[in-house]
C-alpha cells in the first residue's frame, strides 16, 4: 500500500507501523468515576467496520509522525491522510 | 590525563567501485534542534541570523558550502555543520536557546555515494523514486534500506548522502556496497 | 453410503456411476430449534456434535456462500496443542484428542497426519520459554519434548544449524501435532451432520436477527425469515459485521493472514517446523507442496489479499533456517480474513441477548480448534453452561481482567 | 548433429551451436532455443510423467503455461525442480533430467497407478485409508507422498545470490506483444516514464510465433524496428526475462527479472532480481493462452496446442512432427495449418467440429468438417488418431485448438472477477480491477492483430493523458485483422476412455462428472475436490475447459456455473528470490557496541540481543568453562570493581517545558517532582495495566531528562511516547530524541568503583555526599571530553554509569581499564550481569513477559492512584489484583547439589503435575557464587505469603523435579546498604 503523507507525499506503507482505530486518540479521563468502564470500551471494543475506517499509522522509518488514515477495509482505498496531532487538537485534546 | 582519542564508525572507508565512489564522511557535527511549542518563527530567525541559512521544509534541505539543514520531523530540524569540539555549544552559539539542541554526531554513520551509476545502484536498496525530476538536488528523505532506518540527501546530480544508525554502520555499509557491486 | 475401500472397489468396477451427493440441498424450513449461522469448519463441527453427541434435533446451518468457503479452506492446516496458558492449553489438547479419532467418528478421511511440530529455539531464553510451555503442555495431558541440537539434527538434517545469526540451540517438539486436509474437514463434518439430520443450507445469508424483548427468536436471511429457539453465530472473519446486526461491538478486529504454497516437490520436510528468530511455519502437504506462512499483514482489512512484505519476510526466514528451499518456487499466495481478538484468544459464550450465542475471535488458530470449538459450542448450546475446557473464553474477560494473552503483547490485535 | 526436425528459418542463431544433456543423453541446439524447442528439434518426445497416473507426457505448449514438460534443470546444489522446458533458455552445457518417475523415464514402475484409475478418481482418499487408524502415518501416507510431488530439491543450500530492487514509472506495460509494443510506442513518444516488461527473452510475443505484416513490413521486422526506437528513449525501460507476477494495492506490482538463468554460471552477480514496481498506471497486455479440447487419450506425447506447433516452426525452426494433424474449433487452427504447410511441414489432416465449409484449402491435407478426434493411440509417442466419422489416420503430432483464453491473471489479484464473453468463448477482465490498471489486446478480448495494436495504442494514450501527458500524433501501427471465428466446443463425448482436462494433475472429465454427482458443484468445490487447476500451471490451459465440462454436466451455462479467478503469482517465483539478500549474516542488521573491538581483543564471547552483539563473558587463562569466567567476573566485581558496556540500553533524551509533566503521564509512579541532578526508577505500563518496561530516568536540567529503557524495548517505548506526545497530549512542549547510538555507556560497579570514577572524571566530587546514590550530572572526563555520570546500580554494589559520545567509547573503556588496574578491575559480560541482578531480585524481560502486572512483581505500590498515568486505571481490574495471583519470589534449592532450570513449574509437595495443581513457574536461574548454589526468580500464586515454604520445581521436559525454598526475591543485600554506601 501507499500512504500519501500530508507533508512528505506518497510513501510505501512499509515505512509505517499500524496501530489501530483512530478512536484510540480519545483516551478517557482516568480520574473519572466511571473510568474503569470507559477504559474497557476504549481499549477493547471496536466498530471494526467493513468499509470506511479511520486508523492510526506511525511513520517509523520516516518523520515519526502519527497519522490518521481514512481507508476502506474492503478495497484498501485511502481517502484522506491527516496528521494525528492536528486531529487530536481538533478533538479538543491539549495537555 | 590524555584526551580521549576518537574513532569513526567505518574508519574513514573510501573506495572506488566501478564508475562510483563510496566513502564515509567524518568531518561533520550533527545536531537535532527540537522546535519549542509555538517557537518555529523564532527559530527561523535565529537560523537565518546565526547560520545564514533558511529554514528547511519537510523534503527540502537548505545548504551552503559548509552546512546543511534538514527537516527530519515536523518539529525537529537536523543540522549538519563543520566538526567542532562540542557540537551542542557550537550550535547554541549560533542560535541561542531558540531550540532544544541535542548532539547526534555519534548516532549516525554518514556515507557519500557518487558517480554515474549511483542511481542505478540505489535502485537495489532505496525504494524512493530518485529520478532527478522527482528527487531533485538538495531534496532529502528519511526512509528504510534493508530494514535499517536511513536518510538520503541528493547533494548533486549523481551524488547522494546516505545516513543510518552508527551502531549498525557495518551492516549499512555492506548493504550499500553490495548494491553498488551488483550493478557494476 | 458408508465409505470404505470396499465401496470404492465396488464403484470402480461398476463405472463410478452410483456416487451420491455428500450432503443434501434442502430448502430452509420456517423454524428450527437451533440455527447455526456460518457453514465453515466450526459451524459444521458444531452441528455435527450438537446432533450426534448432544442429540439436538431440528438443526440448520446457514451458509452465505458455499460451505467451507471461509478460513477452513484457506489455512495452513496445522493441528497442535502447544499452548502455554491454562485458559487455552486444556482446550487445544481436547481438540487434538478429537482430531485423533475424527476419521472414525466421521467415516471420512480428513488425512489427519501426526507428523509432529517442531518449534526451533535460537537463544537460551527462548529455550527456557519453550521449557515452560512444554511443561504446561505435559501438565494438561499433552505430549511435549525439549530437543537438543543433536536430536533435531537427526530429525531435520536439512536445517541450517550454524547460521551466522541465529544458530539452532534447541527445539520444542510435539509429536502428536501435525496437519490435516483442510477442505476435507469441512466436508466430513458436513456429511456427518447431514446424515444426523442437520439441514445444511448454502447461499443463505443472514441479514439480521429477530430480537424481541431482549430475546433472539430467529434470523432474517436472503431466503426469508427463519425462526429459532437458539441462534448460534459462528462466522469468524465476519463476526463484527454479523454481530453488528444485533447491535453488539466486539473485542475483535479483522486482519488478513497470508499463506503460501510451493510447487509440488518430492518429500522434503517431515513435519511442521517453526522458526524462532523470524516469522515462519512450514510443512509439506501430501501432494508435495511446501505450505507456509508467517505473520498477519498488520492492518485491518476485510479483503482476502495481502501485500508483498509478508511473503518476502516469510521467505527470508525460510532461507535462514533451510536455505535448501531457495530454488523451490512459490506457486500461489492467498489471504484469509481473521477475527483477531484483543488478547489473541477466542470466545465461546452466550451474549447479553437471550437465545443468541457467539463463537469467534479465533485469530489465525481456528483450524486446529475446529473439533473442540464445535464440541464446546454444542455443549454450551445444549446445556447453557460452558464446557469445562472452555470456561475462560468469555466476552466479559477484559472487564474482569482475566486476559488470555499467549504472546504477551496486550490489547493490540495486529500483534497477536 | 541430430536436429532431424529442424527446418529453415526461425530466430535461432545457427552460428552459435550449443551442446546440452537431457537424461544424460548429449543433444544439440542453437542459441535462441528453449530447452523445449531443442528437445523437439532432436526428436525427443517423451519428456515427463504426469502427477497421479504417471502417464507418459510430451511437450504441450511453448510458454509458461506448460503443464507437462517439467524438468529438473542443472545439477548438484543448482538443481532446479519443476522447470518448464518451454521457458528455459538453452545455454551451452545445460543439463536437465526428467522427474516424477521411478526407474527410467520410459519404464516408470509407478505407472501401475494408471491401471488402478477406476479406483483412484477424484476424492478417493477421503473415503478410505481410515482403518486401522495408525496405518495412515505409517503406511498409506508415506506411499502417497513418495508417489506424489514432482521434482526433487537437491537438499543443499542454494548457492546463488538474489537481489531486490525498486522501480518507479508512469506506466507499466506487462507484455511486449503487439498491443504492449504499440502501447510502449505511444506512451514513450509522449514522454511518459514507461517500463515494458515481458517474461520472454525476445520482445514480440506472438509476432515471433506467427507470420504477420505490420506497417508494410513483416511482424518480426516491425518488432526489431520498434525495439530500436524504444531503446533510444531515455524514458523507456525495457525489461525482457521479467515476469510481472502480482498486482498489489495502490499500483504496486511485483516482478521477477531472471538475470543469469540463461547463462551457464551467475558469476558473482545475483541470479534473479525481485522488483517492486511503483506505478501510476499499468497496462496488462498479456495476450491469450490457447486451450485444449477434451477427448479420449488426449494426453499423449505429440498432442500439443496448435499455436505452439506454429511457434516452434516459425520462431525456432522446428517441425514438431513428420505427419501433423490439426484439430480445431476455431479459425486460428486453420492459420496454423496454413503457416505450417507454407514452412514445409507435412499437414496430414484438419479436423474441425464446426458444420461450416472448410475455411481454406491446405495442400495435401485431408479435411474433415463437422468431425472430431475421438481417440488416439501411441503410448510414448502419438502414432494414430481416430475420428468421430470412423476414420483412422496416422499422425505423430496432433495440434489441438479449443480456442484462446485471455490472460486475465493480473486483473484478478484484487477481487476482479472475469466475465464471460460469448463472441470469443472466453473470460475477459471484469469486476473491480486494480486501481489504475487497464487491459489491452488479447488479454482484453481483442483477439485479432489490428484490434490488439489499436487497443494498445489507444489505452496507452488514455492512461498517459489522465496523468497530464499530451499523446503524440502518431497513429496505431496498421495491420490486418485475421479471421477469428470460434464455436464453443469443449468435449468429445461417447468414448469410454479418459479424456484429460488438467494434464498435470490428471483431472479427467470423469472426475468432474463425479464431483458433480457428489454435490461438489460450486466452482471452488470442484477445484478443491478434483484438484483441477491446482498444479504448477495453475490451470492456465485447463480451468475454462473444466468449467465448461461442469456446466455441461449440470445443464447450466458457463457464466451460471461460475468464473475462474487467479491468485498471485502469475508464474511461480523462487523462494530464494523472495528472500533476497536477507540470509545468514545479513538476515537482520547487526549492531555493535562502542567497545566491540576492545571486547574482541579481550577474548569476549558474544551473544545476540535484539540485533546487538553483547559480550556474554570474557575468557581468561585458567577458565575451564564459561561458568568459571562468569563466576570470576561476579566475584571480582562484588569484591573489587568490574566494568560492563551497557550502551545497548535504550536512551531517549526528553526535552521541553512540559517534560516532567509528560513523564508523569508515562510512568505509573510520580515523576513531576524529581529534582534536577537526580535519577528515579520508573515503571511503565501499557494502557491495559501490564508492565512493559522499566528503567531509570535522570533529570539533567529543568527541561531535560534522560530516559533509559531496556535494550529490547527501546524502539517500542519511543513509539509509544511519540503516540502520547502527538495524539494524547498534543500541546505539551516536549520532544523526544533517540540517543541510544550517540552514547557509549559503561557501568562501573563494585566497592572500588568510586576510586576508578574519581580518576576519570574531571573536577567532580564523587564522595557519597557529593554524588550520592541516584545522583546524575553532566561532567567531563579525561581532560575535557563531555560525559554524563549516573550513580545507579543494577548489581547491588556501589556503581556508576559513565557515558561519552560513542566515538570516544573505545578510548574510554581502555582508560577505565587502566584506571582500575590497581584494583584488578574485571570486565564483565551479560551473564555476570544476569547473576548479579538475580541475586538482587531485579526483573528483566524474562520476568516482564507482557503478562505481568506491577502487582505480580510486588510493585503495586508504584502505581500511583492519585494521578492518571498510562495503564493505571486498567491495572486495577478485579482479577488482576486478586489474592491468588502470582507474585515474584526468590527461589533457592534445598539440596545444594541440585540444579534449577528456568521454565520449570512450581507445584506443591505430594501433588501431581497437572494444570489444576500448577502454582507458578521459574523465570530466571543462575549459579550464584555468593550463595554457592543455584538460585532463581519465579512467580508463585500468592507467593508473598509463602516465603520460607518448601515446594517443588518440576521440569517434566527436562526430567527433573527438585525441592526448593521460596524466599524474598531480594536475596543479596536485601536492605540495599551496599549500593548506597
Amino acid at each position: 500500500m501507499i500512504i500519501n503523507h500530508p507533508l512528505l507525499g506518497p510513501r510505501d506503507a512499509n515505512e509505517f507501523i499500524h496501530l489501530g482505530d483512530a478512536s484510540l486518540i480519545n483516551r478517557p479521563d482516568g480520574m473519572a468515576d466511571d473510568a474503569a468502564e470507559k477504559f474497557h470500551d476504549y481499549l477493547y471494543l471496536r466498530d471494526n467496520p467493513a468499509g470506511e475506517y479511520r486508523e492510526l499509522w506511525y511513520h517509523d522509518a520516516g518523520d515519526r509522525s502519527w497519522l490518521v488514515v481514512t481507508r476502506n477495509t474492503l478495497t484498501h482505498e485511502i481517502s484522506s491522510v491527516e496528521m494525528a496531532r492536528d486531529v487530536a487538537r481538533k478533538q479538543g485534546r491539549s495537555k | 590525563m590524555a584526551n580521549l582519542t576518537q574513532t569513526s564508525s567505518l574508519n574513514g572507508y573510501d573506495q572506488p567501485i566501478g564508475d562510483m565512489r563510496l566513502r564515509e564522511i567524518t568531518d561533520l557535527d550533527l545536531t537535532s534542534l527540537a522546535i519549542p511549542h509555538k517557537g518555529a518563527t523564532k527559530l527561523k530567525t535565529a537560523i537565518k541570523n546565526g547560520l545564514s541559512l533558511s529554514m528547511p521544509t519537510p523534503m527540502k534541505s537548505t545548504a551552503d558550502a559548509k552546512s546543511r539543514l534538514l527537516m527530519t520531523q515536523p518539529d525537529q530540524i537536523f543540522a549538519m555543520t563543520p566538526r567542532s569540539k562540542h557540537a551542542e555549544s557550537t550550535i547554541r552559539k549560533a542560535i541561542g536557546d531558540t531550540a532544544y539542541i541535542t548532539d547526534q554526531t555519534d548516532a549516525w554513520v554518514v556515507l557519500e555515494l557518487s558517480g554515474p551509476s549511483s542511481r542505478t545502484a540505489l535502485e537495489r536498496i532505496c525504494q524512493l523514486d530518485l529520478h532527478p525530476d522527482v528527487f531533485k538536488k538538495n531534496q532529502m528523505a528519511r526512509t528504510t534500506m534493508e530494514h535499517m532506518g536511513s536518510m538520503i540527501i541528493r547533494t548533486d546530480n549523481d551524488t547522494f548522502i546516505l545516513m543510518s544508525a552508527s551502531s549498525s554502520a557495518a551492516s549499512f555499509l555492506h548493504a550499500v556496497e553490495i548494491s553498488v557491486q551488483h550493478v557494476s | 453410503m458408508r465409505y470404505s475401500a470396499l465401496s470404492i472397489l465396488k464403484q470402480g468396477l461398476t463405472g463410478n456411476k452410483s456416487w451420491k451427493p455428500v450432503w443434501r440441498e434442502p430448502e430452509p424450513k420456517k423454524s428450527y430449534d437451533y440455527i447455526i449461522v456460518g457453514g465453515g469448519g466450526h459451524g459444521l463441527a458444531t452441528a455435527h456434535y450438537l446432533a450426534k453427541v448432544f442429540k439436538g434435533k431440528n438443526i440448520a446451518v446457514l451458509e452465505r456462500g458455499w460451505i467451507g468457503s471461509g478460513n477452513i479452506g484457506r489455512n495452513t492446516t496445522i493441528v497442535r496443542s502447544n499452548y502455554l496458558l491454562d485458559g487455552n492449553q486444556p482446550f487445544y489438547e481436547m481438540s487434538v484428542k478429537l482430531w485423533e479419532g475424527l476419521e472414525q467418528d466421521l467415516n471420512y478421511n480428513a488425512m489427519m497426519s501426526q507428523r509432529g511440530i517442531l518449534n526451533l529455539a535460537h537463544s537460551d531464553g527462548q529455550r527456557d520459554d519453550y521449557a515452560r510451555r512444554g511443561n504446561a503442555m505435559l501438565m494438561s495431558g499433552a505430549d511435549a519434548e525439549l530437543l537438543d541440537r543433536d536430536a533435531i539434527q537427526k530429525m531435520c538434517p536439512f536445517l541450517k544449524f550454524d547460521d551466522e545469526r541465529f544458530p539452532i540451540k534447541a527445539g520444542l517438539l510435539q509429536r502428536r501435532a501435525g496437519t490435516a486436509r483442510h477442505d476435507a474437514v469441512a466436508w466430513g463434518f458436513a456429511r456427518s451432520a447431514d446424515q444426523h439430520g442437520v439441514d445444511i443450507i448454502q447461499n443463505c445469508e443472514v441479514t439480521g436477527f429477530q430480537i424481541k424483548n431482549g430475546k433472539c427468536i430467529g434470523v432474517e436471511t436472503s431466503r426469508g425469515p427463519i425462526k429459532a429457539n437458539k441462534t448460534a453465530v459462528c462466522v469468524a472473519g465476519s463476526s463484527s459485521r454479523v454481530m453488528a446486526h444485533a447491535g453488539m461491538r466486539l473485542p475483535i478486529e479483522s486482519h488478513v493472514l497470508q499463506a503460501f504454497v510451493s510447487e509440488g516437490l518430492k518429500p522434503t520436510i517431515p513435519g511442521v517446523v517453526t522458526y524462532g528468530a523470524g516469522h515462519l511455519y512450514i510443512s509439506q502437504s501430501d501432494k508435495g507442496g511446501l505450505v507456509f506462512g508467517g505473520d498477519i499483514d498488520g492492518y485491518n482489512t476485510y479483503a482476502q489479499r495481502g501485500g508483498m512484505p509478508v511473503v518476502e519476510d516469510v521467505c527470508a526466514g525460510a532461507m535462514s533456517i533451510m536455505p535448501m528451499v531457495g530454488r523451490a518456487r512459490v506457486l500461489r499466495m492467498w489471504g484469509g480474513v481473521m477475527d483477531m481478538s484483543m488478547d489473541g484468544s477466542p470466545f465461546i459464550d452466550k451474549t447479553h441477548i437471550d437465545g443468541l450465542y457467539f463463537n469467534g475471535g479465533w485469530c489465525y488458530g481456528g483450524f486446529k480448534a475446529t473439533p473442540a470449538s464445535g464440541y464446546c459450542y454444542a455443549h454450551l448450546l445444549a446445556t447453557d453452561t460452558p464446557h469445562e475446557h472452555a470456561t475462560d473464553f468469555r466476552l466479559d474477560r477484559f472487564m474482569r481482567g482475566n486476559i488470555i494473552d499467549e504472546k504477551g503483547v496486550g490489547a493490540q490485535p495486529n500483534l497477536h | 548433429m541430430s536436429n532431424d526436425f529442424r527446418i529453415d528459418g526461425g530466430m535461432v542463431d545457427r552460428n552459435q551451436p550449443l551442446t546440452f544433456k537431457f537424461n544424460n543423453k548429449t543433444l544439440h541446439g542453437f542459441h535462441g532455443d528453449t530447452l523445449a524447442s531443442a528437445l523437439l528439434a532432436n526428436g525427443e518426445r517423451l519428456v515427463g510423467r504426469s502427477f497421479k497416473y504417471h502417464r507418459p507426457r510430451g511437450i504441450f505448449s511453448a510458454g509458461s503455461e506448460e503443464p507437462n514438460a517439467l524438468v529438473q534443470l542443472r545439477s548438484g546444489a543448482y538443481q532446479e525442480p519443476n522447470t518448464r522446458a518451454t521457458t528455459a533458455e538453452l545455454f551451452d552445457g545445460l543439463t536437465a533430467t526428467s522427474q516424477n518417475h521411478r526407474g527410467p523415464l520410459g519404464f516408470d514402475v509407478m505407472s501401475v497407478t494408471d491401471l488402478l484409475s477406476p479406483f483412484i478418481g477424484a476424492g478417493f482418499y477421503y473415503k478410505t485409508f481410515m482403518w486401522p487408524a495408525a496405518f495412515w502415518e505409517k503406511i498409506y501416507e508415506p506411499v502417497i507422498r513418495a508417489s506424489a510431488g514432482l521434482g526433487a530439491l537437491s537438499m543443499q543450500e542454494d548457492p546463488d545470490k538474489y537481489d531486490k530492487g525498486f522501480l518507479h514509472c508512469d506506466l507499466l506495460i506487462t507484455g511486449a506483444g503487439p498491443s504492449g509494443l504499440a502501447a510502449a510506442l505511444a506512451a514513450g513518444r509522449a514522454g511518459a516514464r514507461v517500463i515494458l516488461a515481458d517474461e520472454d527473452f525476445e520482445l514480440g510475443g506472438r509476432l515471433n510465433a506467427e507470420s504477420h505484416e505490420i506497417a508494410g513490413m513483416s511482424g518480426r521486422d516491425w518488432v526489431t524496428q520498434t525495439r530500436i526506437e524504444l531503446s533510444s528513449m531515455d524514458n523507456v525501460r525495457i525489461l525482457p526475462r521479467t515476469t510481472v507476477w502480482g498486482a498489489f494495492d495502490h499500483g504496486i506490482y511485483g516482478a521477477l527479472e531472471r538475470k543469469t538463468d540463461h547463462l551457464p554460471h551467475a558469476g558473482d552477480k545475483p541470479r534473479q532480481v525481485l522488483w517492486r514496481i511503483y506505478t501510476k498506471r499499468a497496462m496488462i497486455c498479456g495476450g491469450a493462452t490457447e486451450r485444449s479440447i477434451a477427448f479420449a487419450n488426449n494426453d499423449r506425447p505429440g498432442i500439443m496446442l496448435a499455436g505452439s506447433i506454429r511457434a516452434y516452426a516459425n520462431r525456432w525452426a522446428v517441425a514438431t512432427g513428420k505427419q501433423v494433424a490439426i484439430f480445431t474449433n476455431n479459425d486460428s487452427g486453420w492459420q496454423t495449418a496454413a503457416e505450417l504447410a507454407a514452412l514445409g511441414v507435412n499437414i496430414t489432416a484438419i479436423i474441425d467440429p464446426r458444420d461450416i465449409p472448410a475455411p481454406m484449402h491446405i495442400s495435401g491435407a485431408s479435411i474433415a468438417m463437422g468431425t472430431s478426434v475421438c481417440n488416439t493411440a501411441g503410448r510414448k509417442q502419438l502414432h494414430r488418431i481416430t475420428l468421430t466419422n470412423g476414420q483412422t489416420l496416422n499422425a505423430d503430432c496432433l495440434g489441438v485448438s479449443g480456442g484462446w483464453s485471455p490472460n486475465v491473471h493480473l486483473t484478478c489479484h484484487q477481487r476482479g472477477r472475469p466475465v464471460w464473453n460469448d463472441n470469443i468463448a472466453g473470460f475477459v477482465p471484469g469486476g473491480d480491477l486494480p486501481v489504475g490498471q487497464t487491459i489491452a489486446g488479447a488479454s482484453n478480448g481483442d483477439m485479432t492483430l489490428s484490434a490488439a495494436l489499436k487497443s494498445g495504442h489507444k489505452s496507452a494514450n488514455a492512461a498517459i493523458k489522465s496523468l497530464g501527458f499530451t499523446p503524440s500524433r502518431a497513429q496505431a501501427p496498421r495491420a490486418a485483422d485475421e479471421p477469428f471465428a470460434i464455436k464453443q466446443f469443449w468435449h468429445v463425448t461417447g468414448h469410454k476412455a479418459r479424456a484429460w482436462v488438467d494434464l498435470q494433475n490428471d483431472v479427467t472429465t470423469k472426475d468432474i462428472k463425479q464431483s458433480q454427482a457428489e454435490g461438489f458443484r460450486a466452482v471452488e468445490h470442484l477445484k478443491r475436490y478434483t484438484t483441477l487447476g491446482m498444479a504448477t500451471d495453475q490451470g492456465k490451459t485447463s480451468n475454462i475447459l473444466g468449467l465448461a465440462v461442469m456446466a455441461e454436466a449440470t445443464g447450466k451455462t458457463i457464466p451460471e456455473t461460475g468464473t475462474t479467478i487467479f491468485r498471485p503469482p502469475y508464474s511461480p517465483v523462487a523462494i530464494g528470490a523472495f528472500g533476497g539478500r536477507e540470509r545468514g549474516q545479513h538476515f537482520h542488521p547487526t549492531r555493535l557496541t562502542p567497545s566491540h573491538k576492545w571486547a574482541t581483543e579481550q577474548g569476549a564471547e558474544f551473544v545476540e540481543v535484539g540485533n546487538w552483539l553483547r559480550a556474554q563473558w570474557f575468557h581468561r587463562a585458567g577458565d575451564k568453562s564459561w561458568r568459571d569466567s562468569v563466576d570470576r567476573e561476579v566475584i571480582k566485581t562484588r569484591k573489587s570493581v568490574g566494568v560492563c558496556d551497557v550502551s545497548t540500553l535504550g536512551k531517549i533524551d526528553i526535552k521541553g517545558a512540559d517534560a516532567a509533566a509528560f513523564l508523569n503521564k508515562i510512568y505509573s509512579n510520580p515523576f513531576a517532582k524529581v529534582p534536577v541532578g537526580r535519577v528515579r526508577y520508573g515503571l511503565m505500563l501499557r494502557e491495559d495495566g501490564i508492565c512493559y518496561d522499566d528503567g531509570t530516568t535522570a533529570r539533567m536540567s529543568e527541561n531535560h531528562f534522560v530516559m533509559t529503557t531496556t535494550t529490547a524495548n527501546a524502539v517500542l517505548v519511543y513509539r509509544n511516547m511519540e503516540f502520547a506526545r502527538q495524539c494524547l497530549f498534543p500541546d505539551m512542549d516536549v520532544h523526544l530524541i533517540s540517543t541510544t547510538d550517540q552514547w557509549a555507556q559503561f557501568a562501573v560497579a563494585g566497592p572500588k568503583s568510586r576510586d576508578v570514577i574519581a580518576k576519570l572524571a574531571d573536577d567532580i566530587d564523587v564522595s557519597n555526599d557529593g554524588f550520592p546514590f541516584m545522583a546524575c550530572a553532566d561532567v567531563t572526563v579525561c581532560g575535557g571530553t563531555p560525559a554524563r555520570l549516573f550513580r545507579i546500580s543494577f548489581s547491588g554494589e556501589i556503581a556508576y554509569e559513565l557515558a561519552v559520545p560513542a566515538r570516544f567509547g573505545d578510548a574510554l573503556i581502555r582508560e577505565i581499564m587502566a584506571a582500575g588496574a590497581e584494583h584488578d578491575i574485571t570486565p564483565y559480560g551479560v551473564e555476570a550481569l544476569n547473576v548479579m541482578r538475580i541475586e538482587k531480585g531485579h526483573v528483566t524481560g524474562a520476568e516482564l513477559d507482557g503478562r505481568i502486572t506491577a502487582f505480580n512483581i510486588n510493585m503495586d505500590g508504584m502505581v500511583n492512584k492519585k494521578k492518571d498515568s498510562i495503564g493505571s486505571t486498567l491495572s486495577q481490574r478485579e482479577l488482576m489484583i486478586a489474592d491468588d495471583q502470582v507474585r515474584l519470589v526468590g527461589i533457592k534449592i534445598v539440596d545444594k547439589s541440585d540444579t534449577l532450570t528456568a521454565g520449570a513449574h512450581l507445584i506443591a509437595p505430594d501433588t501431581a503435575p497437572t494444570t489444576q495443581n500448577d502454582l507458578g513457574w521459574i523465570s530466571s536461574v543462575c549459579y550464584s557464587p555468593h550463595f554457592d548454589q543455584h538460585i532463581g526468580l519465579g512467580f508463585l500464586k500468592a507467593g508473598n505469603a509463602k516465603h520460607g515454604d518448601i515446594i517443588r520445581a518440576w521440569d517434566g521436559v527436562r526430567g527433573t523435579d527438585v525441592d526448593v525454598e521460596i524466599t524474598s526475591p531480594h536475596m543479596y543485600d536485601p536492605e540495599g546498604g551496599l549500593q548506597r554506601g
